[in-house]
């Protein structure tokens, strides 16, 4: 057995452990340590991935190839590149953290919800790591099952509506890549080989339509304006650990999607409806932004920026140079440690008081000071302070996008101030001030076990702000190869 | 005049004929609907049997032997059926047959 | 003379004839409330019948038997042996249902179950109209009867009053239908039938007709729109595990019936039954869906998601010959094979979830009793979900695979119409999706009305826990399966 | 002679129609009658013999008066109920209630279409003559039933429900009885039937009696005699006309030819059943003796006849009248296996080296 | 076949019904028609008739009739196997025994369970 198959395996053997368990509260003790067991095997099993991992080569590594299904000519292959190792170790790594941070939260079923979260880690890899596009896609479409589950029983009191819109809206998108998968298998030969595919000539007209197969696919998943409306419902309903799994892991999948499928497999498609895209993504960029500015609730008001920040990353592929393709990569892992450590921060706070509306906090620093430091950090990376993560993604794009076009790296700087302007206003309102309410005076600081998921996530977010050297050398090769295939024409 | 297969097989249409239309338009009588099922196996072995005496073929004719047997069988759970329904409804019209809705 | 016959070859079927008149006769000696002794009688002779029906499945031949009548190829002894097992996991599940609801007070369900068992044996190995037409009527007589085993219960009597009028239309378009292609062919062999057929020589007036009534009779069969209106009363009607004995096992006969006589028996006019068929699945696709979604019972929204499927079970056939071109055949047709197998085990376990949930007095039908589910036995709920996410063909579970070879082949026959077809099949899955859900949400995200956990005997609990094992094991490992149904197809063609 | 006749009769209108047409119908008819009137004969004096023969067997004189030794006693009947009241029951419906007779008497006329009189003597020598015979005298018990229903009375319901019930109860037993027989002939045609009788070792050495089938099919022919009484519900099996409990069951209703009509059909039925008996079990036209063959096989098929309803008579004169639910275990539990297994006894028989019907 | 065979069959079906017909006519004729009120009335022993008498009856009636159309068919069915039955060889001679072995199986069922049960 692999290693890519022992990081996706473990979690999700873990997590039919734990479901076989049963829900009896009297074992919540041991479901928890067993959860936490997997979690950190998880993790641990993904460490020989970074470790051996062959920087600067461009190649596929720990391929993983068996042939699964004969009567498609699907194979379990697996491997990883530049673009996906970092991925998977943030898969493992956030999984970690959601462990731990619902460990007391959550008090109703708890086997079922960590083996929801660590059945889902596992599954996740798999899409980060599935070179054939049939296993891609079954990964792909199979993390809605836990997901979903997680939505629908321990969100919000609107639950019920979130779930629903959560899976429909992806699924919608990913039945039309069914469409466009069948039709590249047959096209090819009946092949689901990613690389096969790769080389694949098409014809301008299928490669638009391919292109906006994937698009309906992946751009809800991102999610891009304007099918993006799902995501603020759905962060606002979710429990802390789903929202943090969401933002930092889900929608990765969609923006992975975009650098697997759309770019190499219909880089003319890619380059002709460009143009939309990079519109499109300066929407979000912009546009959500200012939505975020006026929201009332915290979970909003981060799912929102985190429509904004996906928008730089779709900004930075759509632009088509090293430099934007790979900040952009970046901004996808540092995002995914700051949108988990935003959720998590409220998560924190509405563990305590039950309420998620900005007017039902403020002067929080004066109850809460170890907290409110660490919310700080993680506000600053949000609005991309240079020193923390959040800053390099977004320069590179900025960069990026000036080398490609003035004008458009012009209206993504201008983005940043909006990111600065809501996250810190949020963080002033809630934060500073006067103690604003008898919940707020009553505020525990955060105990032990908080601190801990505070601090991994602070030390992630810090490391990758100052020096974001091994995550740019790690990807730059496969990067490159990337935009060879984009580059080249694939018309007949 | 002489009998063709053409008379045959409209003298067959127009029984099966009959018998769709009884069975969509009676909204009276489940027993008429039961007839109406029997005629349709009528028409159709008149169908089997003009065809296999104008192709001079037998199989026709043994496939109506099986198809009396089976309209047997098949009258009599129809009947069956019907004398349970009656007990339990007091009644054998068809539009009274709506305790199955969705 | 009558020719002597290869008895071997029929083996199964009469073991099963065999078996079944003695369980009749020797249940009536039984004594006991729920039967035990016949019980086991009949899951003994199910198994044996089923291991030789997949050992001869095994040995790749076609063998004719009684003067052609009958065929035994892999395809049949693969239908048969999923069918004689589906059957035996239905009784398996009706055992506590049926003797908590006074339908064990003879042996009739599970004798009356063998004999419509052994009906879709006939229909599925009939190579000739009158074995086809004999084994369709063996399949749904004592169907009419079986959903008539609770004879008090006046909505037990109402939906088999139907499905019996029903029915017998069908058979009479059916019969009607065949008597004309009969009359044009001038036989009933399906062999000779497909050489006339294709010999161009014939009355194409009469034929044609006879192909209209016979598709209209066989849609009848499958529950296809506009012919549906019996399957969501007679799903809701009968007892559930008679829902479950009409509504599972017999797909795959009916499989075997379009195939036989559409594939076999008229290819040369693959074009204008494609062209019916085409306009069959869109029906409904269309109003299954769309009907089901407006359902709170659960059996009726699963009668209309049972519309739904053969909806798509009827798109692959679609897509077996583009033009003159038939070399899509065995992929289209292999798929609806796997679409079929697939669906009736999802069925299964559906059932059988909903057959373990029912309590004396109670029956557990409507959507909202499954509220909670989750809480009060978090087995059947995971069971559950696995058949509603399968059938909206969600990975990893099986109905994906289904639902993928089914779209690939649509795909595969090109030009405008199919992919036209496919993103309407793909559109419709997505509201099939929705209702789905509901069953699902109800279950997790719903406060349970009774707290009380749930219980069952063992063997029903292993039953249910190897059905749901398999619906998500053969939606990772399909392999197997497909390659059984793409073999089974390829020697049809020889 | 007979030829003669018909040709005679082709050229009597010089048209083509007729020679066609309308002679060979009315040749037909003619012939009909011919069986007709005997058979109307025979069913008259039948009454008169029964009442004869049971006045003898119970020590009395039984019609004496009307004719020589009640010789017109028949002919008096019949006057009598012609010019008796037709009542119709105000609750019956009234076109079933005229109908109901038709259809009884109606079949056990029709059927004698296809009895044979001789090894040429048919009116229509089908080769399905026992399907024919068995497809209609099933319409009989239409009769029964309309006449009950219609009646709209109680008892004539009742006794409908009952003989319909009795009638194809033992209808099935019959059937089978044919079906040995059909079984041993291989031919469904009566003539045929009577003919396979005349082979075999019995009949080769001048004792053709014993080859008939009444001998290796023993059981079968009581069974078929029983029930031939029990289709045609006579006593002892004439619950459904009982007197002490239903009186005239469904024919309570019927007065003067109504009643009459019903009474002619149930004597026809009889006359109907033991010439069945003669063809299929007793040789028919046969002569028991070589040494007898000089008499005309007509005689010897009308003395059997006579001799089976004579016995029918005997039977009502010797045994008391069953229980209704005597009489249909009789049918179902009795009858039926005992033709069942005699079937397959006869077809193991026929299978194995001593098959006698050769 | 000549279907001619048969006219003699039709002839005598419709003498069959003349012979049903004719003297009920002629006794309508010959006979008084003098009803009254009593004379027509359904006969019940004396007693007013104070109900339809198209009542619910025996269940067993119905039984009764079922298991007639199936045993009848069943002889219909065997009356070809007998007919042939010399020249149809052992095959044919055993289908037909499987088949009424059937019969026999399905004749118990029904004795057993109580079909036959008049009492």
């Amino acid at each position: 057995m692999g290693l890519l198959s022992l990081a996706i395996w473990t979690p999700v053997l873990f997590g039919v452990l734990l479901l076989a368990m049963g829900g009896d509260k009297r074992d919540s003790g041991a479901v928890r340590w067993l959860a936490l067991l997997g979690a950190v095997a998880g993790l641990a099993v993904t460490v020989p991935l970074y470790t051996g991992f062959q920087a600067g080569s461009a190649a596929m590594q720990f391929v993983e190839r068996v042939l699964w299904v004969p009567a498609f000519n699907v194979h379990y292959h697996l491997a990883v590149d530049g673009i996906s190792l970092w991925l998977v170790l943030l898969t493992a790594f956030i999984n970690l953290i959601v462990v731990l941070a619902g460990w007391e939260v959550i008090q109703e079923r708890v086997n079922q919800y960590m083996g929801a979260f660590l059945i889902l880690s596992g599954l996740m890899i798999g899409v980060f790591s599935a070179q054939d596009a049939m296993l891609f896609y079954i990964f792909f479409e199979a993390t809605l099952i836990p997901m979903y589950l997680i939505i629908g029983i321990w969100g919000g009191p609107n639950k019920i509506y979130a779930a629903f819109k959560f899976f429909l809206y992806t699924l919608l998108g990913s039945l039309l890549m069914l469409v466009a998968l069948i039709y590249l298998y047959n096209v090819s030969g009946g092949s689901f080989d990613l690389q096969a595919w790769y080389k694949l000539p098409l014809g301008a007209q299928a490669q638009t339509l391919l292109f906006f197969a994937f698009f309906a696919a992946f751009a809800v998943k991102i999610p891009m304006w304007p099918v993006h409306t799902w995501l603020p419902d759905v962060h606002v309903e979710a429990p802390t650990g789903g929202s943090a799994v969401l933002a930092a892991i889900m929608l990765k999948l969609g923006a992975y999607g975009f650098l697997r499928f759309s770019l190499p497999i219909t880089p003319d498609a890619a380059h002709e409806w460009s143009g939309l895209m990079v519109g499109l993504s300066l929407v979000a960029v912009v546009y959500v932004g200012l939505v975020a500015m006026v929201q009332q609730d915290m979970k909003k008001l981060v799912a929102y920026s985190s429509v904004a920040h996906m928008g730089f990353v779709s900004l930075g592929f759509f632009l088509f140079n090293d430099l934007s393709v790979s900040g952009a990569i970046v901004q996808m892992i540092a995002h995914g440690f700051v949108s988990a450590a935003m959720f998590l921060g409220i998560g924190v706070l509405y563990d305590r008081v039950h309420s998620r509306e900005i007017a039902s906090y403020g002067g929080v620093v004066n109850t809460m000071p170890k907290f409110a430091a660490f919310a700080l950090l993680f506000t600053m990376a949000n609005c991309g302070l240079p020193g923390t993560a959040g800053f390099v993604g977004e320069w590179m794009v900025i960069l990026g996008a000036v080398k490609a076009n003035f004008w458009v790296g012009l209206i993504a700087a201008s983005a940043l101030i909006f990111g600065a302007a809501y996250s810190l206003w949020m963080f002033k309102r809630v934060y500073l001030g006067p103690v604003g309410n008898d919940d707020v005076k009553a505020l525990q600081d955060i105990n032990g076990r908080e601190f801990l998921v505070m601090a991994l996530l602070a030390v992630m977010v810090l490391y990758m702000g100052i020096h974001p050297k091994p995550f740019t050398d790690v990807m730059d090769a496969s990067v490159a190869e990337l935009l060879k295939h984009v580059a080249v024409s694939k018309l007949p | 005049m002489s009998l063709t297969l053409g008379h045959f097989l409209s003298l067959g249409a127009i029984l099966f004929a009959l018998s769709v239309v009884g069975i969509y338009l009676n909204r009276k009588n489940l027993i008429v609907l039961l007839m109406a099922i029997e005629l349709m196996l009528l028409a159709v072995n008149m169908n089997f049997v003009a065809f296999a005496h104008y192709l001079g073929d037998l199989n026709g004719q043994i496939f109506v032997f099986f198809v009396l047997t089976v309209a047997a069988a098949e009258s009599a759970i129809g009947l069956a059926i019907l004398v349970l329904l009656f007990r339990n409804k007091s009644s054998i019209n068809v539009d009274e047959l709506n305790s199955l809705k969705g | 003379m009558i020719e002597s016959n290869n008895w071997a070859a029929v083996a199964p079927e009469l073991l099963l004839l065999a078996m079944t008149s003695l369980i009749a006769l020797f249940d009536l000696a039984v004594k006991t409330p729920l039967r035990g002794a016949t019980y086991r009688l009949t899951l003994l002779t199910l198994a044996v019948v089923a291991a030789l029906h997949f050992v001869q499945a095994g040995s790749d031949e076609t063998v004719y038997v009684f003067s052609h009548m009958i065929v035994v190829d892999p395809m049949a002894s693969l239908l048969k042996g999923f069918a004689t097992l589906a059957v035996l996991v239905t009784l398996v599940y009706s055992r506590p249902y049926a003797g908590a609801r006074d339908m064990l007070r003879a042996g009739d369900l599970f004798t009356l179950s063998l004999y419509s068992l052994l009906g879709m044996c006939v229909m599925i190995s009939g190579h000739h109209f009158l074995t086809l037409y004999l084994g369709l009527e063996l399949l749904t007589l004592p169907g009419y009867a079986l959903v008539a085993l609770r004879r008090d219960e006046l909505r037990s009597t109402e939906a088999a009053m139907k499905y019996f009028v029903l029915g017998s239309l069908a058979s009479g378009f059916l019969l009607y239908g065949l008597s004309l292609v009969y009359g044009a062919t001038g036989s009933l062999d399906l062999a000779e039938v497909q050489q006339a057929v294709s010999s161009g020589m014939l009355d194409k007036t009469v034929l044609m007709l006879g192909l209209v009534f016979v598709v209209a009779g066989l849609a009848f069969k499958l529950g296809a729109v506009p012919f549906h209106m019996w399957v969501p009363d007679v799903y809701h009607g009968a007892p559930t595990a008679v829902t479950l004995m009409i509504g599972g096992a017999p797909k795959l006969a009916a499989f075997a019936i379009v195939m036989r006589l559409l594939v076999e028996g008229m290819l040369p006019l693959v074009w204008h039954w494609q062209q019916m068929l085409m306009v069959l699945a869109v029906a409904s696709l269309l109003i299954g869906n769309l009907a089901a979604v407006a359902q709170t019972n659960l059996k009726r929204m699963l009668a209309f998601s049972t519309i739904a499927q053969m909806g798509f079970v009827l798109l692959s056939f679609v897509s077996g010959v583009v033009g003159q071109d038939g070399t899509n055949m065995n992929a289209a047709y292999s798929s609806a094979m796997f679409y079929m197998i697939t669906y009736v085990l999802t069925t299964l376990a559906a059932f059988g979830v909903i057959l373990l949930l029912a309590r004396d007095g109670f029956e557990s039908e409507e959507i909202s009793d499954l509220a909670g589910l989750n809480q009060r036995n978090p087995m059947f709920a995971a069971v559950m979900t696995c058949c509603m996410f399968s059938l909206a063909g969600v990975p990893p579970l099986v109905g994906f695979y289904a639902k993928f070879s089914v779209l690939q082949s649509l795909l595969n026959a090109g030009g405008g119409v199919y992919i036209g077809l496919t993103v309407f099949a793909v559109m419709m899955s997505l509201i099939g999706a929705f209702y789905y859900l509901r069953v699902v949400k109800v279950m997790y995200f719903d406060a349970p009305v009774q707290t009380a956990a749930i219980e069952a005997d063992a063997d029903q609990r292993i039953m249910l826990g190897l059905n749901g094992a398999l619906v998500l094991g053969l939606g990772l490992m399909p392999g197997g399966l497909m390659m059984l149904c793409d073999q089974a197809i390829l020697a049809l063609w020889h | 002679m007979i030829d003669a006749l018909y040709n005679g009769g082709l050229n009597l209108v010089p048209a083509q129609w007729w020679a066609t047409m309308a002679w060979p119908v009315l040749w037909i008819l003619l012939k009909i009658v011919a069986v007709l009137a005997p058979l109307m004969g025979a069913v008259a004096y039948m009454t008169l013999w029964e009442r004869k023969l049971l006045g003898f067997m119970q020590v009395r004189l039984g019609p004496n008066r009307v004719g020589p030794k009640g010789l017109l006693q028949p002919i008096a009947d019949a006057v009598k109920l012609l010019s008796k009241e037709l009542i119709n029951p105000t609750a019956a419906a009234k076109g079933l209630f005229r109908l109901g007779p038709v259809m009884a008497i109606m079949p056990a006329l029709a059927a004698w279409v296809v009895v044979p009189f001789g090894p040429e003597a048919v009116l229509a020598n089908v080769n399905a003559g026992l399907l024919v015979i068995l497809a209609i005298t099933s319409i009989e018990v239409y009769g029964v039933i309309i006449a009950g229903w219609a009646s709209n009375s109680k008892y004539a319901f009742l006794g409908a429900l009952r003989a319909s019930a009795q009638m194809v109860s033992y209808e099935i037993a019959i059937g089978f009885c044919f079906l040995i027989v059909v079984m041993t002939a291989g031919s469904l045609n009566l003539a045929e039937i009577v003919a396979s009788q005349a082979r075999g070792f019995a009949a080769d050495n001048g004792l053709s009696f014993l080859s008939w089938n009444w001998l290796p099919l023993l059981p079968v022919f009581f069974v078929y005699l029983i029930s031939g009484v029990a289709e045609t519900n006579r006593h002892p099996f004439d619950v459904v006309e009982g007197e002490a409990e239903i009186v005239a069951g469904h024919m309570v209703e019927y007065s003067g030819m109504g009643f009459a009509i019903f009474f002619l059909a149930e004597y026809a039925s009889m006359w109907l059943i033991s010439m069945l008996a003669v063809l299929m079990f007793l040789g028919g036209w046969l002569s028991p003796f070589a040494f007898l063959d000089f008499i005309p096989g007509w005689i010897w098929l009308g003395l059997k006849s006579f001799l089976i309803m004579s016995a029918f008579i005997w039977i009502r004169a010797t045994f008391p009248r069953y229980r209704y639910d005597q009489i249909m275990r009789l049918g179902w539990k009795i009858f039926i296996p005992v033709t069942l297994v005699w079937l397959l006894l006869v077809g193991f028989l026929m299978q194995s080296s001593w098959n006698i019907w050769k | 076949m000549d279907i001619a065979q048969y006219l003699p069959v039709l002839l005598f079906v419709l003498v069959g019904l003349a012979v049903g017909v004719l003297p009920q006519v002629l006794g309508y004729i010959l006979g008084p028609n003098r009803p009254d009120a009593a004379k027509n009335s359904p006969y019940e022993c004396g007693f007013e008739a104070f109900e339809d008498a198209r009542m619910k009856f025996d269940v067993r009636y119905y039984l009764i009739a079922i298991l007639f159309i199936l045993f009848d068919l069943e002889i219909a069915f065997l009356i070809p196997w007998a007919v042939a039955l010399t020249d149809i060889g052992s095959t044919g001679f055993w289908t037909g025994v499987v088949f009424l072995i059937d019969l026999l199986v399905g004749f118990v069922y029904a004795w057993k369970i109580g079909a036959l049960d008049w009492e």
